[in-house]
């Protein structure tokens, strides 16, 4: 359910950080279906992939948002359609 | 860990100190020189230590990596395509002003997390090994972060990438709760009708579009083209031999781990591969960027690495295997040629800039055309060894249909490359202004010979290298 | 090992051209060396052809890539070495039909016709199917740069297009070939690509009639048979001189040759079946062509329809079903290659002269060229079939012969003489008779062209007056697989 | 405890759904908290303390602060004051926090009564994750080590002001410090939670 509003989230808004916070969100519900395999199953794998997924989240975060950062000097406006310089 | 489970890794941990060897040296004093240097040697010794690895294979390292003859056999492609990589980098950056030594970080990193990929055999070896390539790509194909091109290509893969890194995740954790287990060995007797075989399934196609995604194809292509064009040359090559590479590996092992190709993975993946087929190389036709065209291109030729692996069997693997190498001497060659062309300023991108070549630069245009030959598969060369393979292994399965469409795909993809021939060959009067053409250094020079020595080699006495491959595949199971 | 240096000399000497661009005389020199020792090479291996013991006169045989089966093996019998010979006899004369033409590139120029030479040569000897086909993609690259480069008018149009149909075909092809060695490990236990060992291989019916129609593709549209020619036209018109000999003396032969060799031995049953069809076709390409000739305004473009009208005539040999029409068919091909070759050479001399080919625009040329016009009309008589020279006999040939397979069809090619007496005409009256409206003055023949001409004519009326050499090296140095394959139609 | 279970899963889609409509990014990161925090609360619940913690260190925490810092600075300029202002209405924060008591209420009844909770359940501890990360997946851990560096590296050579660039963003520079001061702050503490 989760997953399924990130991916709503994702397809609407355009604005670069909006995105980002959808994909978060994805992130999360993945995170939360693995915990709950893990709480199905009884073992501890499923946690230790939520592990995983958080410090792939933070990383992917910083890189993203530093991206942006360097993105928004150029153009203030931070919307993804202004990023279609090229045909696509 | 025993000591046979660290000489089994050691091409990993050798290539994981490297990376700590080159941000040592960074943070001491930048120096360019020096950094290409302690990289090219992390590569190379992480190379040789193969050997020794090979001696210790098969070994199950945990129950994340397994390292056999397959997993060795593919990294030591993904080092040499990396070596190449750094090798073509040096004198692009070295023209320009920022600072370069990250660039060859990342690298190191993102060839790490390829090769991870290969050895996976657990589900959370294979994500963190995906992620280490994706993070890392996303700061490679920003690298100039300050021109808009790789700023824009650097976010769009970036929020489709994450997103798809998501939907692989999700799917993951939908097999994990239908099954209970996270390694692929243990996947395999997962028969359909069981409990939670809706949630097996829905994983299944989740995690197939997360992996569609990484390897471009139709539909979840949308990100090539873009990515190709504004990424710096090196790094368009390297998403194009290296991260591919991984992960196409990957997927070859996770259909076999998981059991025979399971019905519904081999029937979507047979429409991705038709679909990809085509739609790349009728898009390709309408190009006049060489970088874009490469990438509707390349988009086509996994469409063909497909065919081979929905035809599966020994012959199946064996020939995707031969493809996928015979597909990275070429593209590298291809995106040397380009990166030759430029001189680090102006990056070679459209058909006018190779108007004429054969008579500025004869040689180049020489190599550039046999890549671009190779490319369409055209004999003696590389790529028409791994077609053959691949319409053998299709044959052998009996997949017409998909037989069928890779010979009128690739009589289309034809076209296009021989327009960049013919730009290539037709009278330069028109641009009157000569480019400067800026000295070869000695690296590229080196790895383009090479490049161009292998797709002959290969294309003319590919039996060495088949053998190797048939003995890996069959170490796979 | 002389089999290896026929492939080798034209890929060597096409290498010392390119490197020796600077100096254009130098690459024409190399480029007439490689033609002439081949040549030689081959008039010895004629002159000092073995009684022949096995199915072949020579033989050379190399594991090449043995997972597969994949051998280099090359071998040679009586059909190959006409064909070599005629190969290296065009080659040498498209030499010096560009010897003054190309001024451009000329090391480029002649590396690419050399390279397309060896790779003509390589078809011709290439017994295992993986080198055929290799060999047969080695001719298309060249070619395509050589009409792409130096052609004339819409020529990357022209070149395009040749290289997409043949290429297109050449794929089915090569998926016929990979099916053939699949099956053949199925049933036998190991890969392979080899002649002899295919000839073996079981097939059902279906699978014997998909595959043939993988190789027909390829051999049909190189023909070109009638509903594939379209292509050439526009490549032999836009090629230049050295380029539309070759493609119309050499290239259209690989075709049939293909038809001889591979399809008729490898799968008599599907091509008894087909033959009918075939033949239909053949007639459909020999009235079709003669009447799309007599239409066309162009010269070369003329030359090229006469040229869809005769491979109609090897298309009804080759599925007659019968030696005489086969021998008619082979003699037809050999012949055909030089009365064409002749003329797109004396087309070319004129396009040189009179930077046209509009036949509108000529007339006349007698006066002012008397020699060139003579030499014109006695290739123009040859190619409409007239007695005593080369076309003659093969047509002569095939029609007797396909008159004991089908009379209608017979009858109907018999037209297609008629219909090619009116092309002839047509180029006599409106080219070299009548007015000269526009008053052209023009060299006549040069000494270098005389060398062209006056060996061709000499060949012709050799193929004329006294086939029985050819015939010779035709039936008895190469009877067993083409004659078996023939008779076996018959019987049936 | 099903009940509660329901209870901070609805919160939490309920969270998200106004998160990806507001159309202030600020008002969305709050809402975003707040279903972070519910899903932490599910956590909890479902037998795992250890991640609930996590989840609201690092996800809650330290990656959303992330996501301000640089909506933060992104607003820097001109019109940054008046968009301040408008921040700071209690209005903003009535809506997230209202929801965050609520949740918390939840998570103080789960914590009292799963004493006497009936239903046996299997409590992942932290001990036991941390034997399993540093047995069987001790080389994954090393890869997220070598992830983060990539991710560190990445962001450092991204972020960083371009070479020749006017000084008009002058004040950046600390803040983005800071985020990756948080950054590699986070990375440690992703290790020494590890250890935990």
């Amino acid at each position: 359910m989760l997953f399924t509003l990130g991916l709503i989230g994702l397809l609407t808004r355009r604005n670069l950080i909006f995105t980002l916070m959808s994909v978060e969100v994805m992130l999360n519900a993945s995170g939360l279906a693995f915990v709950a395999g893990s709480y199905q199953w009884g073992r501890p794998d499923g946690q230790i992939m939520f592990l995983f997924i958080l410090a792939m989240a933070a990383a992917e975060v910083s890189v993203g948002l530093a991206l942006f950062l360097q993105f928004h000097r150029r153009h203030p406006a931070l919307d993804s359609d202004t990023a279609s310089e090229m045909r696509g | 860990m025993t000591v046979s489970a660290i000489r089994a890794c050691l091409p990993l941990l050798i290539l994981a100190v490297t990376s700590v060897a080159v941000m040592i040296g960074i943070a001491i004093q930048r120096n360019h020189r020096a950094t290409v240097v302690i990289s090219l040697a992390g590569l190379a010794l992480s190379f040789f230590s193969l050997w020794t690895a090979y001696s210790e294979a098969p070994a199950q390292i945990t129950s994340l990596l397994v390292i056999d003859q397959y997993a060795l056999l593919y990294m030591g492609f993904l080092l040499a395509a990396s070596s190449a990589v750094v090798l073509l980098a040096f004198p692009y950056l070295e023209n320009r002003s920022e600072h370069k030594e990250e660039f060859y970080l990342l690298a190191i990193l993102a060839t790490v997390g390829s090769m991870v990929l290969a050895a996976s055999s657990h589900m959370a070896s294979f994500f963190l090994g995906l992620e280490l390539l994706s993070i890392s790509l996303y700061a490679l194909i920003s690298y100039p972060r300050t021109q808009d091109l790789p700023l824009e290509a650097g976010i769009k893969y970036l929020v489709l990438a994450a997103s798809s890194s998501a939907f692989l995740l999700f799917g993951l954790a939908l097999i994990y709760i239908a099954q209970g287990t996270m390694e692929f060995r243990r996947m395999a007797g997962f028969s359909m009708d069981s409990a939670g075989g809706f949630a097996y399934l829905a994983g299944l196609v989740l995690v197939v579009t997360g992996i569609g995604f990484k390897l471009a194809v139709v539909p979840f292509h949308l990100w090539t083209p873009d990515v190709y064009q504004g990424a710096p040359v090196p790094v368009t090559a390297f998403v194009a031999t290296v991260s591919k590479g991984g992960v196409f590996a990957f997927l070859l092992r996770w259909l076999r781990a998981g059991g025979a190709p399971s019905e519904p993975v081999t029937l979507i993946l047979g429409i991705i591969a038709i679909a990809s087929m085509l739609v790349g190389n009728l898009l390709a036709l309408r190009q006049t960027n060489i970088k874009r065209l490469l990438a509707y291109s390349s988009i086509a030729h996994m469409g063909y690495f497909l065919v081979a692996v929905v035809a599966g069997g020994a012959l199946g693997k064996a020939a995707a295997t031969y493809y996928l190498v015979a597909y990275i001497t070429t593209i590298l060659g291809a995106f040397g040629c380009l990166l030759a062309l430029g001189n680090g300023a102006v990056e070679t991108e459209t058909f006018d800039d190779v108007r004429g070549l054969l008579w500025r630069r004869p040689v180049l245009a020489s190599v550039f055309t046999a890549m671009i030959l190779s490319l369409a598969g055209i004999p003696l060369t590389a790529g028409f060894l791994g077609k053959f393979y691949v319409l053998a292994a299709g044959a052998s399965a009996t997949a017409w249909l998909l037989v069928v469409v890779l010979i009128i795909s690739s009589t289309i993809g034809l076209v296009y490359y021989l327009r960049i021939i013919v730009a290539m060959f037709a009278d330069s009067e028109g641009t009157a202004e000569e480019v400067k053409a800026s000295r070869l250094g000695i690296g590229p020079s080196l790895v383009l010979a090479l490049l161009t020595l292998g797709l002959v080699v290969l294309g003319v006495y590919p039996g060495p290298l088949w053998n190797g491959i048939r003995a890996a595949a069959a170490a796979l199971g | 090992m002389v089999l290896l240096w026929l492939v080798l000399v034209p890929l060597i000497g096409g290498i010392l051209s390119l490197l020796s661009d600077r100096r254009p005389q130098a690459c024409r020199w190399i480029a007439m060396a490689a033609t002439c020792i081949d040549l030689l090479l081959t008039v010895a291996l004629w002159i000092g052809a073995p009684v022949r013991q096995s199915r072949w006169l020579y033989e050379l045989d190399y594991n090449w890539i043995p997972q597969f089966g994949i051998r280099f093996h090359l071998a040679m019998d009586g059909l190959s070495l006409a064909l070599v010979l005629l190969t290296f006899f065009l080659g040498l004369m498209a030499v010096l039909a560009s010897w003054t033409e190309i001024q451009e590139r000329v090391g480029f120029f002649h590396f690419n016709l050399l390279w397309i030479l060896a790779g003509i040569i390589g078809v011709f000897l290439a017994v295992d199917l993986f080198l055929f086909y290799l060999f047969w993609e080695l001719m298309l690259v060249p070619m395509y740069f050589l009409i792409g480069i130096w052609g004339h008018g819409r020529k990357i149009y022209a070149a395009i297009k040749f290289f997409i149909f043949t290429q297109l075909s050449g794929l089915l092809m090569l998926a016929a070939i990979v099916t053939l060695a699949i099956i053949h490990q199925q049933s036998r236990g190991a890969y392979s690509f080899d002649y002899e060992s295919l000839l073996n291989t079981p097939l059902s019916q279906g699978t014997a009639r998909l595959l043939m129609l993988g190789f027909f593709a390829a051999f049909a549209v190189k023909l070109p048979a009638f509903p594939f020619h379209t292509w050439l036209p526009d490549a032999h018109s836009e090629a230049p001189t050295a380029g539309s000999v070759i493609l119309a003396g050499l290239l259209l032969k690989t075709g049939a040759y293909g038809f001889i060799r591979f399809v008729l031995p490898l799968f008599p049953g599907p091509a008894y079946e087909f033959a009918p069809l075939m033949m239909t076709l053949g007639v459909i390409g020999v009235l079709y062509g003669a009447f799309m000739a007599t239409a066309q305004h162009d010269l070369k473009r003329l030359v090229a329809y006469t040229s869809v009208s005769h491979m109609g005539f090897v298309l009804i040999g080759v599925f007659a079903g019968n030696q005489t029409a086969l021998t008619g068919a082979f003699l037809q091909m050999i012949s055909h290659g030089i009365s064409t070759g002749a003329l797109f050479i004396l087309a070319g001399a004129l396009q040189q002269r009179m930077h046209t080919r509009e036949i509108g625009q000529m007339g006349g040329l007698w006066s002012t060229m008397p020699a060139l016009s003579g030499a014109g009309m006695f290739f123009v008589m040859a190619s409409v079939g007239l007695p005593a020279l080369g076309d003659f006999v093969g047509e002569f040939l095939v029609l007797l012969g396909a008159y004991r397979a089908h009379v209608g069809v017979t009858v109907l090619a018999t037209l297609g003489i008629i219909a090619a007496t009116l092309y002839g005409l047509k180029i006599t009256r409106q080219v070299f008779q009548g007015p000269n409206r526009h008053n052209w003055r023009l060299p006549d023949l040069a000494a270098r062209e005389w060398v062209i001409v006056a060996p061709m004519m000499l060949g012709l009326l050799w193929l004329g007056l006294h086939p029985q050499p050819f015939i010779n090296m035709f039936q008895q140095l190469s009877e067993r697989p083409q004659s078996v394959a023939a008779l076996q139609i018959e019987r049936r | 405890m099903l009940i509660a279970f329901y209870f901070a899963a609805l919160i939490a889609v309920l969270t998200t759904a106004i998160a990806i409509t507001r159309r202030h990014a600020v008002h969305a990161l709050l809402y975003l908290i707040v279903s972070l925090l519910a899903v932490a609360v599910v956590f909890y619940i479902i037998g795992a303390p250890f991640l609930a913690a996590l989840e609201l260190i690092i996800d809650a925490g330290a990656i959303m602060v992330l996501f301000l810092f640089v909506i933060m600075m992104l607003n820097i300029g001109e019109r940054a004051t008046e968009v301040e202002t408008t921040w700071l209405k209690p209005a903003v924060w009535a809506g997230p926090s209202a929801l965050a008591t609520v949740l918390i209420a939840e998570l103080i009844l789960v914590a009292v009564t799963s004493g006497s909770s009936a239903a046996p359940m299997h409590v992942v501890t932290p001990k036991e994750i941390g034997v399993s990360l540093f047995g069987p997946y001790a080389i994954a851990v090393e890869l997220v080590s070598l992830l983060l560096m990539a991710g560190l590296v990445g962001a450092y050579h991204l972020g960083r002001r371009a070479v020749r660039e006017e000084e008009q963003f002058g004040t950046g520079t600390d803040a983005r410090r800071a985020v990756f001061g948080r950054d590699a702050v986070h990375a440690g503490s992703d290790r020494t939670s590890h250890a935990a």
